[in-house]
């Protein structure tokens, strides 16, 4: 939830070595804190695994790994919506898009994220729901949760999209433009393409991002990995357990899917691969 | 004929800065004109304004017959007509060449792929270098660039092509093949616009030269002319530093 | 009181007097015909609900007694786990048709949602570390500015312990666990809680944390509902029925262990109306 | 607390006009969103001050303001202590120092905000407290959340710490060495003097992260805003006019310390003014 | 005598990128050397190899009577001693011209503030700009900027100076008054090593050229022999496609 988190974890970078002087001895440039890291994350493993009370807890929280991707994959899905339009919304030459999409941007970064789960769950939720005939009974404390992170998450996937379009170069449209495309014309064939790829690493910390919010759905009761470790603490009284299982779940996910993105990004952008 | 004229064009950018101060500049048919000048002298800005990437602020341009700075004028249309070549390529990176050179006149000239093919595959002959149709742009080195940025525009048949310091991101050692292609256009007959720091070029090239400083036209004459007798003294001045 | 919610004075008087169910055997009760009833639940709040540890499943006195009265009803009950922060609101706004976790009967949330008859009467008392020497009463407690209380966020311990030491020094955590945990780990010096819910955590932490001290205030818990709920009258019928044939003194047998008595005389013509005396019949 | 938040609200944005067409009309360029996000700033301001059930929850969740300031204040004098340690070792020459700052920045960079806090208050710290003679009972659980939310964005601020560093062009260091200026020489009175302007700004987004993200301290019972809010819905049972309030009183706060830093900011760099 | 000799030089980068090929160099003080050749050749690696800013992988250099090349050698000294200016001039944008032409004398040089102030006078004066010894360096031209790196280099009153393109990233009117300035340093007979384009620089400074290609000396000097008859195949290559 950190601002800098959207740096997350570069895979890439453990191993081309830093810039450094180039008569440095191999161990100075080794990456020894992904050893380090790895030390820490195969110690709280064989707690986890090995050692009773620690496994007692892992049972119990174990079941909450399918909801916290689950959540994590449905509230990603319709935050791609909501950040597709708002996205497109934001460089349209529609005033009233352009300017309806930042309002909702710059509201959404005004405010932090749990007041705003609460917000959308209690406030914006019940408001709108009988406008589309649905009562509040419809709508369970997971689809709330679900719109919440959409929600919030739609505002910040709208400023990427929005930056990844921005981001070609001015020069792209003129020269589109000089050969007498249309803006339109211009806009799919020349500038979106390249803004996917632009995309797609600020898009991956978001999704990232967003698996680790989704430890906020505890608050409405969620029985995602954070919530049941609450529970757990509640009946086994042994913090220290319980959060050192937590943390190494997330830790191991939170690493999983960044190699998965990261695969993903690679082979979106793989006919870049034997750049001069 | 003049194929593009320009007159009392002047350009406002936001309320400060006043890059064009009443340019009238007429180009006939099959002419050759370059522009120099002083770093931030308008010369870009003209050739800007000739394909409306910048709107005058008032003025008029007329081009074969349309007045673009009309409104409601078709401007793509216009375009199609008048090939723009930029400083720093412009290719457009996800697409190979034989792509980029095929984009436009799919689209817009609605060729069919092999007829878009065949004409890249002549254009890329042109500048001299058929054997990267597949390549992608980060393959080629500058100069190769370039000339396939030349090849794009030729492409869709323009009548007058616009080129804003074409060489100057070049290394040196390819700054000569780049303006060897434009040579070769110039014996083709194709009327030209282009702003370039090389005078070796202007001497051979051009029909005309004009020297810009602070949004106007200060001078313009026959190349050998204007390069040894400068009449006014900014342009003395300017020929002093850089020749 | 009642005078502005007929509902639940009605209701009360079904539990006490069964005006309604006249007949008083299982035969008068009425039939939901199957219906599925959604209980928000906390599974956070021992022993009436939690997570059993070996099953994963919710357990507790809520799940025991429910599920017997809804065999009794024929309904279906469907538990949802849901915060206790925001769970009267929500029952309050037609989110679940109940909602069942030792909630006090209190004049305050009989505003936003209908309550049952009392099923149990409650104390509330103080939970406190085994080697705690500082003081042995709340008022000894109340006295030394040093020490603070913990509690659980919109419950009725959380206003019984403002009004014994100010705000100031209450602490209002999430769920009682954490407050538990506070107290063990020194952050607070006691917790108040409902004596059930402190035997259970005794009983899971015998070595750490007693109870300590008189009841500081005995009260009623009930079901909670939406306003104007047919299932108020249900449930009362089947609360008495419960009581009556003992089976609700089992439940609680169960839950509750050896150490905690309930004299279910004590309770059988309190209801939350009773406290405000006008509406009793 | 989402990933592309650290764009918070730049204010400079609001005057000049986006890149666009220089033909558009005023009211094309104009910042409409400003004036739609100030109404809606605006009404809600309205409800929380002069409609008596929002002025209510007002009321009760004022005092949670000061709490909220304190604890964030103090919260990023920590972290700006540990970033800028963490920070200078990302780029230090000794690669024990680079490698446990690495670790330390990733770790945290793995894990979710909320577990994390739970981490550090329920493990770190009751481990920690004894090496320094001190009991848990001493260390207060408002202590306990500054001292996770430091911990956590001391990591990322330390990212911001060497990313300032490592933005000063390398021609700079290259400049300065070849005029005979040491290694140390070259860093304190070339490379650091422009790293703090490059930091200002991503450390004023953190800083308002931070302020956003104290709102988790709810779950340690701390009474700022966020717990306030939730104690009010509790005896009040009107969680709308409650977030309204909230969400209000969040808004305000971060457009005012947005505010406050830009100011800094300009001042600081006060003699680029004037740039050619 | 020789100040600077590089000897058996080679130079990687990791271990894929073989810059430098052997490079074996002598420069008398007082002598002034061009080296030219085509981009990546390696002529800049050569220039930081004899300041150090790059370590050669093998081979030895030796500046002043030091082996630079060995372990332990104060570099920092030597650098003083050998002015270094760079492409994109490096000045520090946080400080005025007059701060960053004394920094160094202070720091290193240990000067007293008004010593080094008067000093910067002198060399600012030198350059042709002293009346910008209180500008910040945005507020300069890029031909200004350079002359200032020069001036901040000659303040430490350097046996020999090093030219990296020192006028490649100018404008062409601000070539000339960099190249003045160092025109006017031969003259006072600064020991000068240059990489540039610029081959009337060469011409008429250079004492020898150097024209280098992949990592190695290929052919090297007088500069009106080297130019108008080079022997080697790739040096008139490059001079066709340049001159
Ligand atoms: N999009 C723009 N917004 C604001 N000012 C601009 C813009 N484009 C150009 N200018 C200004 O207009 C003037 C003329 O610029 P122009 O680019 O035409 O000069 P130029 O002669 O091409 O210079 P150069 O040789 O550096 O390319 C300059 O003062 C420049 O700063
Ligand atoms: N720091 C570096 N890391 C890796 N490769 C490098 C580095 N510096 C230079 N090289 C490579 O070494 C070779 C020689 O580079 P160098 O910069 O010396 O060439 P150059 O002759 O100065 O070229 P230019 O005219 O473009 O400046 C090139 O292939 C270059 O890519
Ligand atoms: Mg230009
Ligand atoms: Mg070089």
């Amino acid at each position: 939830m950190g601002a800098t988190q959207h740096e997350v974890w570069n895979i890439s970078e453990i191993l081309p070595p830093e810039e450094r002087d180039d008569l440095d001895p191999w161990w100075d440039r080794f990456p020894w804190w992904a050893v380090m890291l790895g030390a820490v994350i195969v110690l709280f493993g064989y707690y986890t695994f090995f050692v009773e009370s620690y496994n007692n807890a892992w049972r119990f929280i174990k079941p909450g790994i399918k909801v916290t991707v689950v959540v994590t994959l449905w509230a990603f899905l319709f935050s791609m919506i909501i950040g597709l339009i708002a996205g497109f919304g934001r460089v349209s030459r529609n005033p009233l898009l352009r300017n309806l999409s930042r309002t909702y941007v710059e509201f959404i970064r005004g405010v932090p994220t749990l007041p705003l789960l609460f917000f959308i769950a209690f406030v914006i939720v019940p408001t709108v729901a009988p406008w589309f005939g649905l009562t509040n009974k419809n709508i369970s404390k997971e689809w709330r949760g679900i719109a919440g992170l959409a929600l919030v998450y739609g505002g910040y996937i709208a400023e990427v999209i929005r930056g990844g379009i921005q981001s070609v170069e001015h020069g792209q449209m003129e020269a589109g433009r000089s050969l007498g495309l249309s803006y339109g014309s211009t806009m799919r064939s020349v500038i979106l393409p390249q803004a996917i790829r632009n995309v797609l690493p600020p898009l991956a910390n978001d999704f990232i991002a967003m698996l680790k919010d989704s430890s906020l759905l505890s608050l409405l009761a969620i029985n995602e990995i954070t919530q049941l470790s609450k529970l757990y603490v509640n009946v086994s009284f042994q913090p220290r357990e319980t959060y050192v299982v937590l943390t190494f779940t997330y830790i191991v996910m939170v690493l999983a899917l960044s190699l998965v993105l990261h695969r993903f990004e690679r082979w979106m952008s793989r006919d870049r691969a034997g750049a001069r | 004929m003049s194929i593009i004229s320009m007159s009392g064009v002047h350009k406002w950018f936001s309320t400060t800065v006043h890059a064009l101060r009443g340019i009238d500049l007429e180009v006939a048919t099959g002419e050759v004109v370059v522009i120099i000048g002083p770093s931030g002298s308008g010369k870009s800005t003209v050739l800007r304004c000739m394909n409306m990437l910048e709107r005058p602020t008032t003025g008029t341009v007329t081009f074969d017959g349309m007045t673009l700075t009309d409104k409601g004028v078709d401007i793509d249309h216009a375009r199609t007509e008048m090939g723009m070549v930029f400083q720093s390529f412009n290719l457009f990176p996800h697409l190979t060449v034989g792509q980029n050179v095929m984009l436009a006149q799919r689209k817009v000239r609605g060729r069919s792929k092999d007829e878009a093919r065949n004409m890249a595959g002549q254009q890329l002959a042109r500048v001299g270098i058929p054997e990267k149709i597949d390549a992608y742009p980060r393959q080629l080195s500058g100069g190769q660039q370039q000339r396939v940025a030349i090849a794009r525009s030729l492409a869709m048949e323009p009548k007058m092509m616009l080129f804003d310091e074409p060489t100057s991101a070049l290394d040196p050692e390819m700054i000569k093949e780049v303006l060897d292609v434009m040579l070769h256009l110039v014996t083709e007959g194709m009327t030209m616009v282009v702003v370039t720091h090389e005078m070796g070029f202007a001497r051979a090239a051009a029909d005309r030269v004009i020297f810009m400083d602070e949004g106007m036209i200060v001078e313009q004459g026959d190349p050998d002319e204007l390069f040894d007798s400068p009449r006014n003294d900014r342009t003395k001045d300017f020929f002093d530093k850089i020749l | 009181g009642s005078s502005s919610n007929p509902t639940t004075a009605a209701s009360s008087e079904t539990s006490s007097t069964t005006t309604t169910a006249p007949s008083g055997d299982s035969g008068a009760l009425p039939d939901l015909g199957g219906q599925k009833i959604t209980i928000a639940i906390e599974n956070a709040y021992l022993p009436f609900n939690y997570i059993d540890t070996q099953t994963n499943k919710g357990a507790g006195w809520d799940y025991s007694a429910i599920d017997e009265m809804c065999v009794r009803l024929n309904c279906t009950p469907d538990f949802v786990s849901a915060a206790w922060d925001g769970m009267i609101v929500a029952v309050s706004d037609g989110q679940y048709d109940m909602a069942a976790d030792g909630i006090t009967i209190t004049p305050d949330r009989a505003k936003v949602v209908d309550f049952s008859d009392g099923y149990i009467n409650i104390d509330q008392r103080m939970l406190v570390r085994v080697d705690e020497s500082r003081f042995t009463s709340a008022d000894e407690l109340a006295a030394n500015p040093d020490l603070r209380i913990g509690s659980q966020v919109g419950t009725t311990n959380y206003d019984t312990a403002v009004s014994l030491v100010g705000a100031d020094r209450v602490d209002a955590f999430d769920q009682f666990g954490f407050a538990v945990q506070a107290l063990i780990a020194g952050d607070v010096d006691a917790v108040i809680m409902d004596e059930t819910a402190g035997q259970g955590y005794v009983g899971k932490n015998a070595n750490d944390v007693k109870l300590m001290g008189d009841s500081l205030s005995s009260d009623q818990l009930g079901f909670i509902f939406p306003k104007g709920s047919d299932l108020v009258a249900a449930f009362n019928a089947v609360i008495a029925q419960m009581k009556a044939d003992g089976s609700l003194a089992s439940v609680s047998q169960k839950f509750f262990g050896d150490s905690f008595t309930i004299t279910y005389d004590d309770i059988a013509d309190v209801t939350y109306s009773s406290t405000t005396t006008t509406a009793a019949p």
